[in-house]
């Protein structure tokens, strides 16, 4: 993806912005580089908007024909003007212009992660680049677009598959009758009627006593969940948790009951990327003696509380798929044949679709494209003079996510064995450390002792610490204030000190 | 900026032709190319100014430096006009009495004029010197004539009149046809027609185009280049605007060795004249048209005269040749369509515009026309830059213009066209100059370096000597070059130092089949050319070096043995006092006898014996 | 427009206008050898292996680089053609170390494959002893100079496929060699170690640390599979051999096309890692200890149903999994609805 | 980084600076930073390497490369003073293989080497284009013609 990205950009001449707190290494091959305060996205992405409406670079056309709410969208906009934004987020205005000029000029991408989604603002954050991708008729388009980079490998899936509080396989709404009455015929049961908890929600009712049992698959919340302090507390408190993992984890280690799983590399099935892509996924070898596949263990426990969860016990993956698309039109034409050499992206309604590369083409899937006002709101905690250091968090190329995985190899732990504080010459000039230092770095929930990496990627005033390591947990410190919305955790902004840790 | 006008051009033309013939004032053109800065014209022309102020001549005596004169072993060198005398190798202590005996007496001083190598007699006349008589200096028309840092002196010399022509008078498409009509060929080596090249990337639509210079003259044993970028800078611009006209280009780089500094700053100091008259840059003459130039230099890369490595090198990469297609013509210079011309051919463009091409091309052979610029060099009297017509044998340029072989030794081969190209023996002298018949005997045109080399040269050394140049200078991408010129070289290492198999010809001749046909660029393709000529020419000496273990030339030390032939010697013990390693036994009066044992074959006794009597 | 037509070895065949004479061949399974030609690159023209003759051309032409054109004749093995691919090959074999004996690539090697078919040796010519020695500096990959035949795949694969820029031609001539920053060892570079050149080198020059000892590449089994790591969805043979993942390359196919990154290429020793859970735990005591299947499942369903039936199906929730497969996000999820009967199901896509 | 390298002055930073800054905008022109950096330093130290990629943005492997590739670039320090022999072949011809092999004798270097109290450092290069004087030597710049082996140490004695 990222070689793509950088293919396009140096051989075929394709511009990058790029918006940043970090100076990370792809701003090297970007034309403009946005370094924004973190947690003030929704100022710049207003103010890029403000400039192209000034300079009338918008697609009216577009506009006009296949949106609504544009007059009070375009009325919210006029107290972002690139002044402000200089002021809250620190761009100058120049960079401003040169940044909405390039993308208004032509069929223009956009592109994110959890920069974007990890903050109490990550709901409005996303609107306001839908707004902007709509404001010059960049979405349904080849080479245009909105395209969230999906972290884990199967999000997509998991999603699409409805392991989600509200919604069924294909995003059918769990409140709505017709698509329940839908899934109660297929599955021949009755089913709950109101919304669920998010993971959030549940380790929420965990502390009020009103959860009791956790199954818990693949996650490991200890170390991935912001504020960990707080979820290892709901998991040492939840009266019975059970943990279905291929490591013991160090939330396994808090487990009740705890579940030797078969890792991808053991099973048949299919993963959905980034870009709704059904892929196959086949076995290579077989589980270590006493491992068993997900879908396996949790047919047993249906079975042992009386149910048939699926025919075969969910051996034959084949099986459960075509039960599975059988209740998700949007992957209703796949097959596991179909899908053989090259996946398909969805939707794919039938046997006669190719699959659908891009979404919205036509018309949006919902008809009108709605502009929604947003308006900037600060993130949770900002720095202050007790913990006067914003501290943002992410992933390092040689680890993946909690290192359960990636640590396990020589290669990639000697290439990125722990965690570290990356922070600015200046900054750990005014702190006194140096490279390679032991520090603490805390926060009003925690503190972690990390290394000090005097590095160019940092910009004065912000640190950053990748959230692999569970020794140096990022997440001890983070704050768990979440979007309201989406209920994600702000994890990518909290106010943290640093002091040397003597030998 | 008011714009230049022909008119203008021709006045200052007038002007500067009254002030040379204005009547009491001398001229004396002093040689300022590198050669003569070597040897000390500076100094001589700061002690002229100096004694002729002494005399009070300031008004009657104008000193001008020039570019190369061309006769380069003879620096410090001058003309005197309108006296039309040469005076050569001079020095500082000579020029009191230049200044006091021809300045002030109207006695030319004739122990400093030219001596002819055969005659032995002194020449008083310049235009009467064999090696500047028999010449014909179209591309050379200003040497030794013009201050190259004054473009009043080139406008003086019809300078940008073929511009103003091209940009008045003429279409592209009209200058494509008279740079086809004169015939003239690239003069880099390759011999490609430039009218074509030109049509090629005119034809090809794009909004920038490049007319580049190449001025990275690398062959060994080639100086022209540098020699006209010293001596008459703007000819080059002059031919580059025009090609630009003709291609609709708006940007031009010369790309330049920085081994040649003199040459670098006069060039910038006509580009910076020329953009002040407004013949260079915005709206040139007021026609529209723009086009500027920049000086690119490169950093030491023979490679970097391959057309697609000079442009990679100007891109600031690696100057590793790529495969073409796709041509410059279409894609070139950042991918835009480019054309590239050497130094020579460009000089000759604002003549061609301003003659036409039919003039151009009434001189030479069928297929060559017009004249081609060589710089003679190796073991021959007369060292320096000639220019004749296509057509003219190899030997009027070795014999009549060269003065023949120093040291009555016997001319064994001439070297044409550096690495590219091959040796020419003596029974082949009488070939001429021409793209096709040069290539008959085994060489090529190539850039016109001509290295002439008597008997005491070993051709296989030669054949050595070109192919570890290949081998330091090869880039390293393609196989065949890379490793089979390294091969080659590791063969005929072997047999200059004794150690050569039966074999080793055939395989030899197998490399080089593979090389020439399979190599990437035209480096590759023709590294084999020295060895293959040499085998085609003095297989014999191959054959000694291999089966007889002999090197007949006495070059290769190990596989000579020094011994004095005792009926030419003369007794005088030379050869002992040179000896380092005292192998060499002598007596007053006694025949010397070298001990063969002690002898480490550094060959300073053959060199030192008056008498040729060690062999 | 008439159609466009040339003849090889004698037979003729359309093209369209921009394909190279390589590419028509290929096209139709006319074998042409290359070394240096990088599929998605731009040929460099580097080996000249795949030369072949074209009636009236005055040399050799490298099929990768030059163009079909209508009426060409080619022949991509007469005499002259073979004859030029056995001296490059000689040229190749007797410069460095080609031992074939103790090399990893072994059976998976171009050089080799040509070596054989063309019957060349580089016994006329002395060898020339390795200039560079091998960088075993990284945890990944070994680079062995002496093995190295310039071919340049490497770096096209860095720069033109990667866009990583990290390592380039070093010096020239016979001195050249490939260098990562200031020709210093691959862990001291900018590399990411994305594997990409290990990939596409088509000699020994490079091969993945402690390779020897190991199978080689030709003697496993490869699985495809999706990569397992970032939602990018690579495309990826397991190489296995004796029930264990022993490498892993790229399958050319979207959206990866050959590439992974570090982590798909060489982060998969957590499979076969010794750490791996083989058995159920229970707590008892407070202390995780290893249970029978049976006995776990048991508990787990018995405390479930205990929970639906005491405090109702929404005091229990599940947490599947954004690592599983779809198949098991559905199965999980239809658990926590049909059978437990919630909808209190969540996954890690906020983290 | 900067202000680590011990071959490199702060004077002679802020100059490899404003050589950067002069050129980063134009396309193409690492060879001419190249060219000038080392007027300033002398050669290429690898902090010298890495420092003019970040600035002119182009990656490190591939500055190296072209430093490497161009004979004009040296990845050794240099002596005070350069002497260039002409190795073309008017000069060969003429006896520049002597010329080189008494210098190598009386200073102990071989071509592409420096001596050790770095007062010289020897090379044999591509034609200068003074055949007319060879076999041809430049020292720091100056170009001496018809050098032989003999005279060519009484030329060096001057530099010091």
């Amino acid at each position: 993806m990222g070689a793509a990205l950088k293919r396009a950009i140096t051989q075929h001449g394709t511009k990058l912005i790029v918006s940043d707190p970090r100076n990370i290494d792809v701003v090297r091959f970007a034309d403009v580089w946005l370094r924004s305060q973190p947690g003030t996205d929704v100022i710049w992405i207003n103010t890029l908007a403000h400039i192209i409406l000034r300079d009338g670079l918008h697609n009216q056309e577009y506009i006009d024909e296949r949106t609504e709410n544009f007059t009070a969208y375009s009325q919210s906009l006029a107290k972002f003007t690139p002044e402000y934004a200089e002021k809250k987020c620190g761009i100058p205005v120049a960079e401003l212009e040169k940044a909405a000029h390039l993308y208004a000029k032509g069929r223009s991408a956009i592109l994110y992660c959890m920069g974007i989604t990890q903050h109490v603002s990550g709901t409005d954050n996303v609107k306001a680049l839908a707004n902007l991708a709509m404001l010059c008729g960049n979405i349904g388009i080849q080479g245009g677009g909105l395209n969230p980079l999906r972290g884990q490998n199967n999000v997509q899936g998991a999603c699409d598959m409805g392991a989600l509080p509200t919604t069924y396989p294909a995003y059918g709404k769990v409140i709505d009758e017709s698509v329940r009455a839908r899934f109660e015929a297929a599955w021949d049961v009755k089913l709950s009627e109101s919304n669920g908890m998010t993971s959030r929600q549940m380790f929420d009712a965990v502390d009020a006593g009103t959860l009791n049992a956790l199954y818990l698959i693949g996650e490991n919340p200890v170390v991935s969940h912001a504020d960990s302090a707080h979820a290892v507390h709901c998991l040492e408190k939840i009266p019975f948790l059970v943990v279905q993992d291929i490591f013991l984890t160090e939330t396994a280690k808090l487990a009740d009951v705890v579940l030797p799983a078969a890792c991808f590399a053991e099973k048949n099935g299919t993963f959905t990327n980034t870009e709704r892509r059904v892929q196959r996924v086949r076995k290579a070898v077989t589980a270590p003696q006493g491992a068993r596949d997900d879908a396996q263990i949790v047919c047993d426990i249906a079975a042992k509380m009386g149910t048939e969860l699926i025919q075969d016990n969910g051996e034959n993956a084949a099986a459960v798929f075509d039960e599975m698309v059988s209740v998700t039109p949007s992957y209703g034409g796949l097959t596991y044949s179909r899908i053989d050499e090259t996946g398909i992206q969805w939707p794919c309604p039938d046997t006669e679709s190719k699959g659908t590369p891009i979404l919205h083409a036509e018309k949006f899937v919902c008809g009108k494209g709605k502009f929604h006002e947003v308006d900037f709101v600060a993130p949770a905690e900002e720095a202050d003079e007790e913990y006067p250091l914003i501290l943002t968090t992410g992933r390092v190329l040689y680890q993946y996510h909690t290192g359960t995985m990636t640590r396990k190899s020589t290669g990639l732990y000697a290439k990125a064995p722990a965690a570290y504080l990356e922070i600015s010459r200046n900054d750990a000039a005014a702190y006194n450390v140096n490279d390679g230092d032991r520090v603490k770095v805390s926060s009003r929930r925690g503190a972690i002792e990390v290394s000090v990496q005097l590095s160019e990627k940092a910009v004065d005033g912000t640190v950053f610490i990748p959230f692999h390591f569970a020794e140096a947990a990022a997440n001890v410190l983070t704050n768990s204030a979440a979007c309201p919305e989406s209920g994600i955790a702000e994890v990518k902004v909290c106010a943290v000190t640093i002091e040397p840790v003597g030998d | 900026m008011t714009h230049i006008t022909p008119t203008k051009l021709e006045a200052m033309r007038k002007e500067y032709a009254a002030r040379l013939t204005q009547p009491h004032i001398r001229h004396l053109f002093i040689c300022g190319g590198t050669g003569c800065h070597a040897t000390g014209s500076l100094k001589v022309k700061d002690a002229l100014h100096e004694e002729i102020a002494k005399h009070g001549l300031e008004e009657k005596v104008r000193v001008v430096e020039t570019g190369c004169n061309g006769f380069c072993a003879l620096g410090p060198l001058m003309v005197v006009h309108p006296d039309n005398v040469f005076y050569q190798k001079m020095t500082v202590d000579d020029v009191a009495e230049i200044v006091s005996e021809h300045l002030v007496h109207e006695k030319p001083v004739e122990r400093l004029m030219y001596k002819d190598p055969q005659s032995k007699k002194r020449v008083p006349l310049f235009s009467d010197i064999p090696f500047f008589a028999l010449q014909k200096p179209w591309t050379l028309r200003n040497k030794g004539i013009i201050n190259p840092e004054s473009i009043e002196d080139y406008i003086g010399r019809e300078g940008y009149m073929g511009l103003s022509k091209v940009l008045l008078e003429m279409e592209p498409s009209q200058i494509i046809d008279e740079m086809k009509a004169s015939g003239i060929r690239g003069r880099g080596g390759a011999g490609f027609p430039t009218g074509m090249k030109w049509s090629f990337a005119a034809q090809n639509d794009s909004d920038i185009k490049y007319v580049l210079c190449n001025a990275d003259e690398g062959d060994p044993g080639a100086f022209m280049d540098r020699s006209i970028l010293e001596a008459d800078p703007h000819a080059v611009l002059e031919g580059m605007t025009i090609a630009a006209r003709a291609i609709n280009a708006t940007e031009g780089y010369i790309y330049c060795r920085s081994e040649y500094p003199l040459a670098i700053k006069r060039v910038q100091i006509a580009i910076d004249q020329a953009r002040s008259l407004g013949l260079l840059g915005e709206n040139i003459m007021g026609t529209g048209f723009s086009f500027d130039i920049s000086i690119y230099q490169g950093a030491g890369a023979f490679v970097c005269g391959e057309e697609t490595a000079l442009m990679r090198s100007i891109e600031g990469k690696r100057g590793m040749p790529i495969p073409r297609p796709p041509f410059p013509a279409a894609q070139g210079l950042w991918k835009k369509p480019t054309i590239l011309n050497n130094v020579e051919t460009l000089a000759n463009v604002g003549q061609i515009m301003l003659n036409g091409g039919k003039w151009y091309s009434s001189v030479g052979t069928e297929n060559s026309k017009g004249t081609k610029v060589f710089a003679l060099s190796g073991d021959v009297n007369n060292i320096g830059l000639v220019e004749v017509p296509m057509g003219t044998s190899l030997r009027s340029i070795v014999y009549d213009i060269g003065g023949g072989i120093p040291k009555k030794r016997k001319l064994k081969a001439v070297q044409l066209g550096g690495p590219s190209g091959g040796c020419i023996p003596e029974d082949h002298m009488d070939v001429v100059v021409d793209y096709e018949e040069i290539a008959k005997v085994g060489a090529i045109m190539g850039s016109g370096g001509v290295i002439v080399m008597d008997d005491k040269t070993c051709m296989v050394d030669m054949a050595r000597f070109f192919l570890e140049f290949i081998q330091e200078e090869s880039c390293g991408k393609c196989t065949p070059c890379r490793e089979g010129t390294r091969r080659q070289l590791e063969i005929l290492e072997r047999i200059c130092e004794g150690h050569g198999k039966p074999e080793d010809i055939t395989l030899i001749e197998e490399l080089s089949e593979m090389i020439t046909a399979s190599a990437l660029c035209g480096l590759g393709q023709t590294a084999s050319n020295p060895v293959l000529s040499v085998l085609r020419h003095f297989r014999n000496e191959f054959e000694a070096h291999i089966f007889d273990k002999k090197c007949p030339a006495k070059r290769c030390p190990a596989l000579v043995e020094f011994k004095v032939i005792d009926e030419r010697c003369k007794k005088c013990g030379k050869c002992a006092a040179v000896c380092p390693v005292g192998a060499v036994e002598w007596q007053k009066k006694e025949v010397a006898k070298i001990n063969t044992e002690a002898c480490v074959q550094c060959m300073s006794c053959y060199s030192a014996c008056p008498f040729d009597a060690i062999d | 427009m008439s159609t466009l037509e040339l003849t090889i070895n004698g037979k003729g065949y359309a093209f369209t206008q921009g394909e190279t004479i390589l590419d028509v061949a290929c096209r139709n399974d006319i074998v042409i050898p290359t070394l240096c030609h990088l599929k998605n690159t731009t040929p460099t023209g580097a080996c000249r292996m795949c030369v072949v003759e074209v009636k009236g051309a005055r040399s050799l032409v490298a099929s990768c680089t030059v163009p079909a054109s209508a009426g060409m004749e080619v022949q991509t093995e007469s005499p002259s053609v073979v004859k030029s691919r056995k001296m490059n090959l000689e040229l190749l074999l007797s410069s460095g170390s080609h031992d074939c004996l103790l090399c990893p690539a072994s059976g998976d090697c171009r050089l080799q494959d040509l070596a054989f078919k063309y019957n060349a040796t580089g016994k006329r010519f002395e060898r020339t002893k390795p200039k560079y020695s091998p960088d075993v500096s990284n945890p990944f990959l070994i680079r062995d100079f002496s093995k190295c035949i310039l071919c340049g795949r490497c770096v096209q694969a860095c720069k033109d496929v990667q866009v990583n820029n990290a390592i380039d031609y070093g010096y020239r001539g016979s001195d050249a060699k490939i260098i990562a920053k200031c020709d210093l060892p691959l862990g001291d570079s900018d590399c990411v170690f994305c594997g990409e050149c290990l990939q596409v080198c088509p000699v020994g020059a490079l091969t993945l640390k402690k390779a020897r000892q190991k199978p080689r590449i030709c003697e496993t089994e490869a699985v495809r599979t999706t990569c397992a790591y970032c939602g990018v969805g690579c495309q990826m043979n397991l190489h296995v051999k004796d029930n264990v993942v022993q490498m892993v390359t790229g399958a050319d196919a979207v959206p990866n096309h050959g590439s992974l990154c570090v982590k798909g290429r060489f982060g998969m020793q957590f499979i076969n890692s010794p750490e791996r859970l083989t058995t159920p735990l229970i707590r008892k005591d407070g202390e995780l200890v290893p249970a029978e299947w049976d006995e776990a499942l048991g508990l787990v369903a018995e405390k479930l149903g205990t929970y639906k039936a005491e405090n109702g199906a929404d005091s229990i929730g599940v947490l599947a999994s954004a690592r599983c497969t779809n198949e098991e996000n559905y199965l999980f999820q239809k658990f926590a609805r049909a059978v437990i009967g919630t909808n209190n199901v969540d996954h890690c896509a906020r983290y | 980084m900067s202000c680590c390298s011990e071959e490199i002055s702060q004077e002679m930073w802020s100059e490899v600076d404003s050589v950067i800054e002069r050129h980063r905008e134009t396309p193409g022109a690492l060879i001419t930073v190249l060219r000038e950096a080392q007027d300033v330093v002398g050669w290429f130290p690898q902090a010298l390497i890495e420092y003019i990629a970040k600035g002119m943005n182009i990656p490190a492997s591939d500055v190296f490369g072209v430093v490497s590739f161009y004979s004009l670039f040296s990845l050794t320090p240099k002596g005070r003073n350069s002497i260039k022999v002409c190795t073309g072949t008017a000069c060969y011809v003429k006896g520049a293989r002597e010329v080189i092999g008494r210098i190598s004798g009386e200073y102990g270097i071989a071509e592409g080497e420096t001596t050790e109290d770095r007062r010289f450092d020897l090379e044999g290069v591509r034609c200068v284009g003074a055949c007319g004087l060879a076999p041809a030597m430049v020292i720091n710049g100056d170009v001496h013609g018809d050098v032989t082996a003999d005279s060519v140490l009484k030329i060096l004695e001057k530099y010091s």
